[in-house]
Order: C-alpha cells, then structure tokens, then sequence
C-alpha cells in the first residue's frame, strides 16, 4: 500500500488546480450568486477539454484509461476550486454507458459526453422519496418495440444542459435503465414517453448502478475534501491575522484546538478518499469503501464546514467571503448520492458479514 | 415545587392561545411560518395588533406598556406566540432599545420614543459591532464628536440585521477617544436613518438572503437631545441590553416546531419499506433532539426566575448556547429529511417537490449565524466559565 | 410550574447531605476501595433511619406519605457524597410490594423494608440477555398451590444482604412477580424453586414493573446529579488552583471552554431531575419523562465524568482522588435500569405518538 | 499510489503472522487477549521470543538489533503482533530509553545496557513525570548534584507505570538549577533502581488496578557514567524520546479487536427479538466506529512515512489522538454492550455471567489514560495547531 502520487498524477492535480482557479467563481463585489447554480458552461468545458470526464474510462471508448484515483485527484482541485459542475453526474452516466451500452450507445452517447460535446445525467431520485438506487413509482413497459416510461425523477440536477438522462425504472420487480431526452427544467417528467433501454434488467444493471454510484460518491467527496482544505486554509489564516481584544484570534486556545479537531479531521477524510479511489480501481463494486468514505467524510465535512464559519464569525455567513460557500458546497455534496444516515444505516445493515475491519490487502 | 399550571396559568395560556390564533391574520402567520425571506409589512401589522392589546412589550415599565406578568406567563405568552407562527416584536425594539430607554432614557425622550417603538411606527436597528470590533465590541471606532448641540459623527457599523428597513439606528458611538480604558468614553446615540451622510450597504449572506447590512456614518449631524443617560457612559447601557438579549434568545417554541415538522417530514418521505420515520437512526436523532429540547424548556423556566429586572442570571448563558445548538441541530435534521430534493434552493416552476424542501438547506445554512450574533457561544462560555464557574484566566 | 423546594425539601436535602459526608467512603490512604461494594450496613442503616426508604409511600403501609420529589432530593446528596447503596433497588421493589402486595404482604415484607430492617431488591436482569422488564427465561409454573420458578436472575445487586427478592418470570405469554429467599451470592438461581406470588400477571403487574422501574431510574439519576455537581466542583477546584507552565490551568481557554460544557450538561440534567420527580409523582406510569431523563443524564453525566478526569489528568486516574470514583459510579449508574441506547430506542419506537414536544401542563 | 500489497509485503506479513502465532505460546497470548492485570513474565517471555528472531527492537539500529524494513512493514508487523494478541515489547524499553541510548549514549552504554534493554534482561521505568511537572514537564524539581563521580538525586517522580517490576529507571533530573530557561539544566540519568534511597509506592488507579507508582529519591548515588549524552542536555533527548512515543502509540490493530469482539458479543447479547446486533442503533455505532478506525489505518500508514530517522512528524499527533478517541468510544460501547452485567466487577463463583463482562467497566474506566498519558489530547492539539498549523499565541 503506497499513498505517493505518481508524477502524471502529480501533473494532473496542478493542471486541475489551475483550472479551476481560472474559472472559480467570485465571492467579493456586487451580486456574488449563492446555492446550486445552473451549468457553468466555460468551466465544464475547459473541464471536458482537460479531460477529465475521459480518465476513468477505457481507451477505445473514447476515454484516457486512467482510474478513479485521477478522478479523485481532479475532483479534489474543482472542490478545492469551488467548481460547481455536473463532474459526478457525468461519471456517473458515463459508468452506466460504458458498461451496459451498445456500441451504437458508446459512439453516439458515450463518446460525445466524454469529449463534453454533450451532457449526459443520471435520474435517480425521486420526489417525496428518500434516496435509494431503487426505483419508487417510476416505471417501465414494452409495447411491441418500444419501451414507454411513467413517473417522475426529481431532481435532475443540470437536465436543462444535458441532451439525456438516464433514467432507473422499475421493469417489474426489477430496476431497468432507459436513455431518454431531457428538458428545460431540473426533471425528468415521464408519461408514456419512449426510452432508449440501456442494458437489460438483472445483475449487469444493478452492478452498473452500483458502480455509477460508487465513483459518484468518491467524486464528490473528493470535492468536499478539496472544499474542507480551502475551508481550514482560510480559517487558519483568519485565525492567524484577524485581531480582537488587540490580539490575533490564534491567541486563544480554544480556538486553536478547534482548528486542531478540524485539521483532524481533514486528515481521516484525506486517507479516506486515497484509498477509496484505490479501492474503487481495483473493484467498482466495492461498496463497503464508498459508503466508509460517505460516513467519515460526511461527519468530517460538516464539522469543517459548521467550524470554519463559527471561528470566522459573522464575515463566515456571508456571501461575500469564500468560506460559507464551501459550507454550502459540502452541504449539497452530503445530500447527494445517499446522506450519512443512509450510508451509515447501510454499514451497520452488513456488520455481521465480516469479523474485522481491514484495510490492507 | 409544582408540576402543573396553575389554573390562573392555564387561563392566561389559554387567552393566549385564542388571541394569537384569532387575532393575526392566519394568512400572515402561514407566511411566517413558511419561512424565508421577511416582510416587514407582516412584522408591522403583527406587532401592531400586538401593542393594542397590551402584548407587545410586556417586560417594559408598566407605564410604557409592560404587564405585571410572572416569568412563567412571559414564557408561557412567548411559547404561544411561536406555536401560533406570529412574527415576534422586533427585538430591536421591543428587547434592546425599548428597555435601554425606559430604565436610562430621560422623560422627553421615553415620551418621544416609547409608543413608537413599542407599536412599531418607529422601525429600530443595531449600530454596534464594527469590522474591527464583533465579539471585542469595546474596540468600537466609529466616533461622534460634540459641535454645538449636535453629535458629528464618523464610521462605520456591521452586521445591521434588518438596517434596510429601519427608521432610526441606536449606535455606540467613541465619545471620548482618551479614556484610560477602551470601554469608557463609548456613548449610545439614537439616529434617524433619514439623517443626511448616512449609506446602507446591503451584505447578502450564503442563503443568498439580505438580512444584514453595513452602515456608513460620513459627518452625520445627531441632536445632542438623542443621546441616551449619560455621555461616556454608553457601554453600561449596551451591557444591559446585551444581557436582556441572551434572556430573549431561547428559541424553545421554534425548535419544538422544527422537530415536529421533521417528524411530520420524515413520516411522509417514502422509503421502500415505510418512511424515513420508521428508520431507527432517523427516528432516534429526533428522540433524542425532543429530549434535548424538553430539557431546555425546563432549563429556560428554571433560569427565568434568575433574570429578575432587566439584569441577567449568567446562566440565561447557557440557555443561549445550549440553544443555538439544538435550533441548527434540528435544522440540520430537517436538511437531511429533505434529501435529494434539498439540491435545488428554488422552487421550480413545474414541479412535484414539495416546497420546504427548498428551503431547507438555506434555512440550515442561515441559522449557522444563530451561535455568532448576539454574542457568540465562545462569549456564552467565557460567561460561563468566569461569571459562573469562577475561571478567570 | 414551579422548581422551587420547599423548606421541608431543603430540611430533607441538608439531613441527607450530613449522613452523607458521615459515611462517605475513604478516597485517600492505603487501600482505597473501587467499584462496585458490598453493601455499608451502617449507611444503610442511617438511610433507612432518615426515612429515605419510606419517603414516598403511603402512611398506612408505613411510608412518609412524601413523593418522589423527596427522593429525588435525598438521591441527589447520596450520589454527591458517594454513597453506594441499593436505595433504587429497595425503593422498586417497595413499589411492587405496595403496588401489589397483599395486606400479609405489606405487613411482612413492605414494612420491614421501609424501616430498614430488611432489605428486598428486584431481581430483573438475566445473563446473556439484554435489559428487559420483560424476563427471558425465567419461568413460573404453578403446582397445586405452589409456585415453582425455573432460571437464573443475574446479577442481582445486594442480593446476600437482603432477605428476599422479587423475581420477574414468565407466566405463559405474561410477567408474573414472585417473592424468593436470597442467598449469599449477587444471583438468583431457581430450579423448581418456590416462590410467593406478588399481585397476578396482567396489566396491573406490567404497571407496577413499569412504576418500579421510572422510580428507579430517577433515583439512580438524582444520584448520578450529585455525582456530577460533585465532579464539576471538583474540577473547577483544581483547574483554579492546579499550575502548569507556571500559571493555574483557569489559564488555559481551551480548558475553561470545557467546564462549561461541563456546567451546561449539569443544569440540563438538573432540569430533567427535577421535573421527572414532579411528574412521576403526578403519573408514576410517565415512562416518556423517565427515558428522557435517562438519555439526558446519560449523554450528560457521561460527558462530565470523562471530562472530569481528562481536565484533572493523571491525578484523576487514581483511586486516592475522588473525581474518579464518581465517574466509576456515573458508569454503573448509566448501565443500570436500561442504558441511554436502550432508552434513547425506547423513544424513538414512540415519536409517532405526539406531534410536538410538551412539558407545560 | 497502490492499494494492494507487494508481493514481498504479503510474504512479509505471512511470516509475521506464522511467527506470532506458532511461537509464542497461546496460553500466553489468551492470557494478554482476556486483559486484566499483567504478567510480568509474560512480557518477558514474549519479548525475548521475540528478541530471539530479531523482531523486538526492528525500528534500533542495524548493529543493535534493528531490522531494515519500510515503514509498512513495521505496520504490519505491529498489526500482526496485536492481531495474535502478542503483548508489545515493553515500550519503556524498545521505544523509549532504548533509541535514547542508541542515538545519544556512549559507546559504553549502548555496549551495556542495549542487548540487555532489548531483551528484557533489564525492566526499564520511566522517571518523567512529578507531581507538579506534568503536561509542563520542563518544570521538573528532582536534582543530581555532582559528587566526586556520582550524582545524588532527590526528588520524586510520578505515574511511573509498572514501576513496581522495573529494574533500572531512566529520569529526568535537573542538574543545573541556575539555567536561565527551565528547559535548560535537564540531564538523562540512568540509575538502578536496586540503589539505596530508592523507594516506590503504588499508586490504584480507579479500575482498582496497581500499574502506576510514585518513586522517592533520597540521596541515591548514581555513577557519572550512567549520564546519558551530555550534561544539561537532557531536555533534548526528553523530546526526542517524546516524539517516538507518540509514533508508536496508535493502537488500531486493539482498536479493531476491540470492535470485532464487540459485534460477537453484540451478537450473543439476547433482546426479545434478537440481539443487540439487530439493534439498529447498536449496529450504526459499530459501524461508525469501524468506519473510523479504517480511516486512522490509512492515517497511520499515511503518515508513518513522514516520521524518518526517530524524528516524529507532528502529524503523528493526529494518530495519537484519533487513536485514543476511537479506542475510549470502542470500549464505552463494549461496556455498553455488557449491559447490566458490568454492574459486577469480578465474576462471582457461582456465574451464568461471561467472564469478559466483569472487566468491561474497568477497563472503560482504566482506559481513560490513554488521553492523559504519553502527552495528553490536548498535548497533542497544542502540537497540531502550532506544529503544523502554524497557530501560535
């Protein structure tokens, strides 16, 4: 086990790094914007021109065949960044494609997405329905050659930008995968309208979910880790320079040794995310670690994000300086792809199936 | 020792109870209750129906509008008013400037000020922290400096919460720039909004709301007849109101609300088995969260009985502190419960979610200010540990 | 709603605290005690003199006619003085026998046992088995006239030093109670042993344990309290008075920040004691104050007496300082009666049957 | 980056593991694994089994018995030695006054004293702490006046673990009181602890258990030559020796036992419906913390590459306080799990109880030293914010 980057990889990170310094968004002057924000259309595409989207994925699929572990290292400079960007979706869909699509599929859909000619998104969730890989109400039936879909999948986040999603319905009892054309707004509404099957129901798809799944939650926590070192770095200079009671804030301990906890624990989610990605490019079904990574860098990312605006004070809440939007930022990643809770409820579902923990293998 | 109401309470709570859910307009309380951004209209209309009967400054001064109530029936009327969703009085007015001019006002300027304020004609805000003075507030910078009978004053303040819509500001002003010590020399003027030299700066915080304003004092002529007590003596006056702060803080009714929305929340959000209701860590965060806020309420009763006349018991500290954290722990659990849909911080236009889920991440984001104003919980434990505990470095 | 003690309560809670600086058990010298203890004959002796035991029974049965807020006010002191007795133990098995005990009963068994000069415990633990009121394997079955019990009841506190227990056993599908002879060691094992029935299986033996227990959890944490106040005091002493680096450890913000969290845990705690007393003695059946109280004062006096030893150091490590002791004891207090995880399960199984947190009534 | 284990690791690990289970006995490591008092013969035993195939001292210097392994492989050698429940070569010896004397001792002394050091021959105690000289241990008062060619030493020491075993004591003494700085005027002694004037008293700690002491110096004779390095320079080798106890200290191979045993007794733990490990809320504590131990693996593997040649990287501070934290959390939940029947300290004769039961508490409650001693949490806090952040008042 050997956590050194590799020279490439050490290219890589820089060359993320100052991409997404070129394209991170403003928070000083007038009408700095706040929350979710649609497409960034010049990020995404210096990020597809880099590519990134490419690197998990085979060569003669058109990708750059690298693994998760590059992901992750572009992923933590975008979080790092404060890109806001469809890079998980992406992967996702781009996981999905890959594994079960047709060549027909790889050329028409999988091809341009890696190249960021098109979006293509996931739709998972949805409304007034917790998170699950499973489909709710959302459903799937043939007629003659055709499959027609029903139900809703809200939300899809960046569907306006993506010419499709790729939607997860209910075939049955079974979870079925279906290619279909996306519209203006965050969803996919669904009644009666034809879908392109990706795959057949089964085991392939359930495994293609799983490991869309997995790189998503390795992506984005890899953002909330690039997120939670800018958070520090920032609350560390503060603490350092901001005076009150005529003295620097790092003149009082209690301060300091909650920066201390924080720095802990941006080092757990570092080690976390490193092996995840290790983990993830030796089996993407390697759900144990993603959900790991999920619970250590969901706990890790909200004691960062809450601690990093408590130790600035007021300056911390406001739109105007970077570290409540990284708070904001690491807010989103917890809620996507299954929050602690669900995670942390998965973990102790499947405690009985091993007797020790290990990591070395 | 007494368990139950006695039957006077229980009257008062009921008489409570039927003004607050008959008196103000339902549709402005569903409004409130919705959350989001404020109207003031609806702050206005709510205090004013308040005031003319008698409820809107009931801890004044009988003769400005205070009632002979006990510290039950304060917070008995106070957990009636947030389980009714009706907009509290503006702490401004009602918690902070009010009780500073009743007890050091002089006559003249209790008759000009106190109806006013106490019906909302006048629409108060805070001038104290400054860039280079928050939670080391006696650091204050902005000065005001005597020309005639008028106060000239220079600087600026932060963190103005709801300055765009004020009237008049009270400010802590630097009066006498040589006093040994930085908490001397310090006064506290009242201004007119209106006063030439005066610029509000909106600051948009990350909910993307505007709460919060700066405000730029650039030669601004104040009638010496605004300043309030004594000149130099103002740090006196900003430490009882500080204190009368921390004793309205507890937002006990709110948080009560909160978890049983998150109950409510969670028992319609569907898993593929039941609801995130029947979750056990779900349902076992909000069981843990109500016993954490029932303990609270008992703590808010218990201490209440400390904070007699306007000078506050240390320990309304913890109540401040132990506070906060529960208010943004159930928001975070109503983050959580919204889920998925809590990415998008609008509503769509076509859509099935539900509208609170909006909200929800905003709302938990916004309430991060909640253990930072109104002095931080790192100023709740030094008062803790020095006022109380005796641990003074 | 009013937490003002009456001068009775106040006269009560300076008796109780003397008998418990008379007894309180050595922390200095040589062979200091830890753990869990045999029972102190001569403090039990003064407990039962004071009328502790008695205090909220009925006159007529020989009680004090008083309530559980006297027991609350008299646990308090004993946790804070560290005395270790069965006083929830014998005042849960008092509750059963008043509950559902025959005139015979009251008079042979009750009485004596609220004059202190026998002592009955509840025997409701079995090894192996979680905590439950509702036995496990402990079985009654009924021949001729006699009852015959099968099982092991383990551990059983004080148990060869009282002269009966009360057994919880399964009658059919139900909880019957039965009185059993004790011997010398902290077990009942029962192997067609006989024992005299307590009231009958039914709802009004299911109430009576429901009583016993919510009596006996707010005596252990009125305990628990005292323990805690007696921790904190402890601590603030040493930090005020303890140097290192040449200043007192008061010095240190990080420190102090602590003892405040400290002190915000024990006024918590303070609150739900207080108003679990007056509630149980307005409804001795209000089980959702008493798990409440548990899982405040869990979480609260377990923070407390980890922090208490942290912030003393090494010193409050040893057996010849006191501040240990109480977190000895605040341990066996949170592992008895149901532990917070227990209680904490307890209510969230019930969340759904109010809407809105209420203790206004 | 590489997630598997080399070909060589995986040998490497394979030989540890056969070692540590075939030749240490089991009777010796069920005894270790059971927990409760120590044997102190059992530690030699162990030791010198160890000693004998070259595995006691890996980490010393080549000539003295060190081993060239990469920093991975002295992970799993340590993972693999607590896995077969092999008790740690004695740490006073092989982590700290063994690498002292390795780096810092004459020629002399290292011949004397470290094959004996790495065998156990000699039982080393650690003569640090005083009763006013804790986390501020440069404070220390116990003296060594030179006398002709001794030292003679009076003062007191204390939380001298296993003291009661030990046969020679390495101590902190000041020997030039007149040192502007208190760091300065600090020498490393080794002395005897069979010489005259020595006496050592047991501490009881709270679980009931004797592993702590105090020792009394009263004008107890120490040959010059047992100074280790220079005179006065102490305090160097002090942190020095600090610095590789903090390295060594991470126990996440416990750690892991620790959970793994909980989840087995979790599972054999009865409830009306199951077990306790169908207890969602007892399932989802086991998992987090196994989510968490995981995480300080890598950690350490992560960061033990940064703490070269005997000088710790301050980053090792976070192993030694993450490990602490998750061990006390692993032992509180299998207290917890134990149930009511941790209410009995030592199993009865007659029991239907489980042994481990009896210990559950105790050693909860002993192992909350582990934040306290070898540089408390809070040690380890001021050396991460100043160290590596950089935080400094």
């Amino acid at each position: 086990m050997d956590f050194t980057f590799e020279e490439e990889q050490l290219a890589l990170r820089d060359a993320v790094a100052e991409l997404a310094k070129r394209h991170q968004p403003e928070s000083t002057g007038g009408e700095v914007a706040t929350g979710p924000q649609p497409l960034d259309k010049a990020a995404w595409t210096a990020i597809a021109e880099t590519g990134l989207i490419a690197l998990p994925f085979a060569e003669d699929l058109g990708g750059a065949d690298a693994s998760p572990v590059e992901v992750s290292v572009a992923a933590v400079e975008l979080g790092r960044g404060r890109i806001q960007s469809p890079y998980a979706d992406a992967l996702a869909a781009a996981t999905l494609l890959a594994r079960l699509g047709t060549d027909e599929q790889h050329e028409q859909l999988l091809a341009p997405l890696l190249g960021g000619d098109t979006l293509v998104v996931t739709a998972i969730a949805e409304p007034g329905c917790a998170w699950s890989l499973t489909p709710y109400d959302v459903t799937a039936r043939q007629e003659g050659d055709t499959w027609l879909l029903d139900g809703v999948k809200e939300p899809v986040r960046y569907a306006p930008d993506a010419s499709h999603a790729i939607v997860a319905a209910k075939v049955g009892e079974q979870t079925g995968l279906f290619v279909v054309e996306t519209g203006d707004q965050e969803r996919v509404a669904l009644a009666g309208t034809p879908g392109e099957p990706l795959g057949q129901p089964g085991a392939a798809t359930d495994d293609a979910l799983r490991a869309a799944a997995n790189l998503a939650i390795l992506t984005v926590d890899s953002e909330a880790f690039g997120a939670m070192q800018a958070a520090l770095d920032l609350t560390v200079g503060y603490l350092k320079t901001r005076k009150q009671f005529g003295v620097p804030l790092a003149t009082f301990q209690a301060l300091t040794f909650r920066a201390a906890d924080m720095y802990v624990a941006l080092e757990l989610v570092r080690s976390s995310v490193l092996y995840t990605a290790m983990a993830l490019a030796a089996d993407p079904l390697d759900d144990l670690a993603a959900s790991r990574l999920k619970v250590v860098a969901g706990r890790g990312a909200r004691l960062v994000g809450q601690e990093a605006i408590q130790l600035h004070g007021g300056i911390g809440m406001t739109a105007e300086y970077a570290v409540g939007h990284y708070t904001s930022a690491i807010t989103e990643i917890e809620h996507s792809w299954g929050d602690t809770t669900y995670h942390l409820a998965r973990l102790a579902g499947q405690v009985r199936e091993y007797a020790e923990v290990s990591v070395l293998r | 020792m007494r368990l139950e109401l006695t039957d006077e309470d229980r009257a008062f709570q009921q008489q409570m109870r039927d003004f607050f859910t008959t008196k103000v307009p339902q549709e402005l309380r569903d409004r409130w209750a919705a959350g989001g951004e404020v109207d003031p209209k609806d702050f206005i209309e709510a205090q004013q129906t308040l005031n003319a009967a008698g409820l809107a400054v009931p801890h004044w001064p009988a003769q400005w509008g205070g009632q002979d109530w006990s510290d039950l029936q304060r917070h008995i009327y106070l957990q009636e008013m947030q389980a009714a969703s009706v907009p509290p009085p503006l702490a401004f007015n009602a918690n902070m400037v009010g009780p500073v001019i009743a007890a050091f006002g002089s006559q003249e300027q209790k008759e000009r000020f106190l109806p006013a304020t106490a019906n909302l004609d006048i629409w108060w805000c805070q001038g104290f922290s400054e860039p280079d003075a928050g939670s080391d507030l006696a650091s204050l910078r902005t000065t005001a400096v005597l020309d005639g009978d008028e106060w000239v004053v220079n600087g600026q303040k932060t963190w103005t919460t709801l300055g765009q819509y004020a009237d008049w500001i009270f400010a802590l002003v630097r009066t006498d720039p040589q006093a040994p010590k930085k908490q001397q020399g310090i006064s506290f003027l009242l201004i007119d909004m209106k006063t030439p030299g005066i610029t509000v700066r909106p600051i948009k915080l990350i909910d993307g709301g505007h709460e919060v304003n700066e405000v730029f004092f650039e030669n601004v002529r104040v009638p010496a007849d605004q300043l309030v007590g004594e000149v130099n003596a103002g740090w006196t006056y900003a430490k009882f109101l500080l204190g009368n702060e921390r004793v309205g803080v507890a937002p006990v009714a709110s948080i009560k609300k909160v978890l049983a929305t998150a109950k409510a929340r969670a028992a319609q959000a569907r898993t593929h088995t039941g609801s995130l209701l029947d979750e056990p860590l779900v349902a076992a965060r909000i069981a843990e969260l109500e016993a954490g806020v029932a303990a609270l309420e008992l703590t808010v009763i218990r201490v209440a009985a400390g904070s007699k006349e306007g000078r506050p018991d240390p320990a309304s500290s913890i109540v401040k502190l132990r506070g906060t954290q529960l208010q943004q722990d159930a928001l975070e659990l109503l983050a959580d419960i919204a889920g998925p849909a809590s990415l998008l911080w609008q509503q769509p236009q076509d859509t099935s979610l539900e509208a609170w889920t909006a909200h929800a991440t905003p709302t938990y984001l916004n309430f991060r200010k909640a253990s930072i104003y109104g002095g931080s919980n790192e100023v709740q434990r030094q008062i803790i540990a020095g006022g109380i505990l005796g641990l003074r470095a």
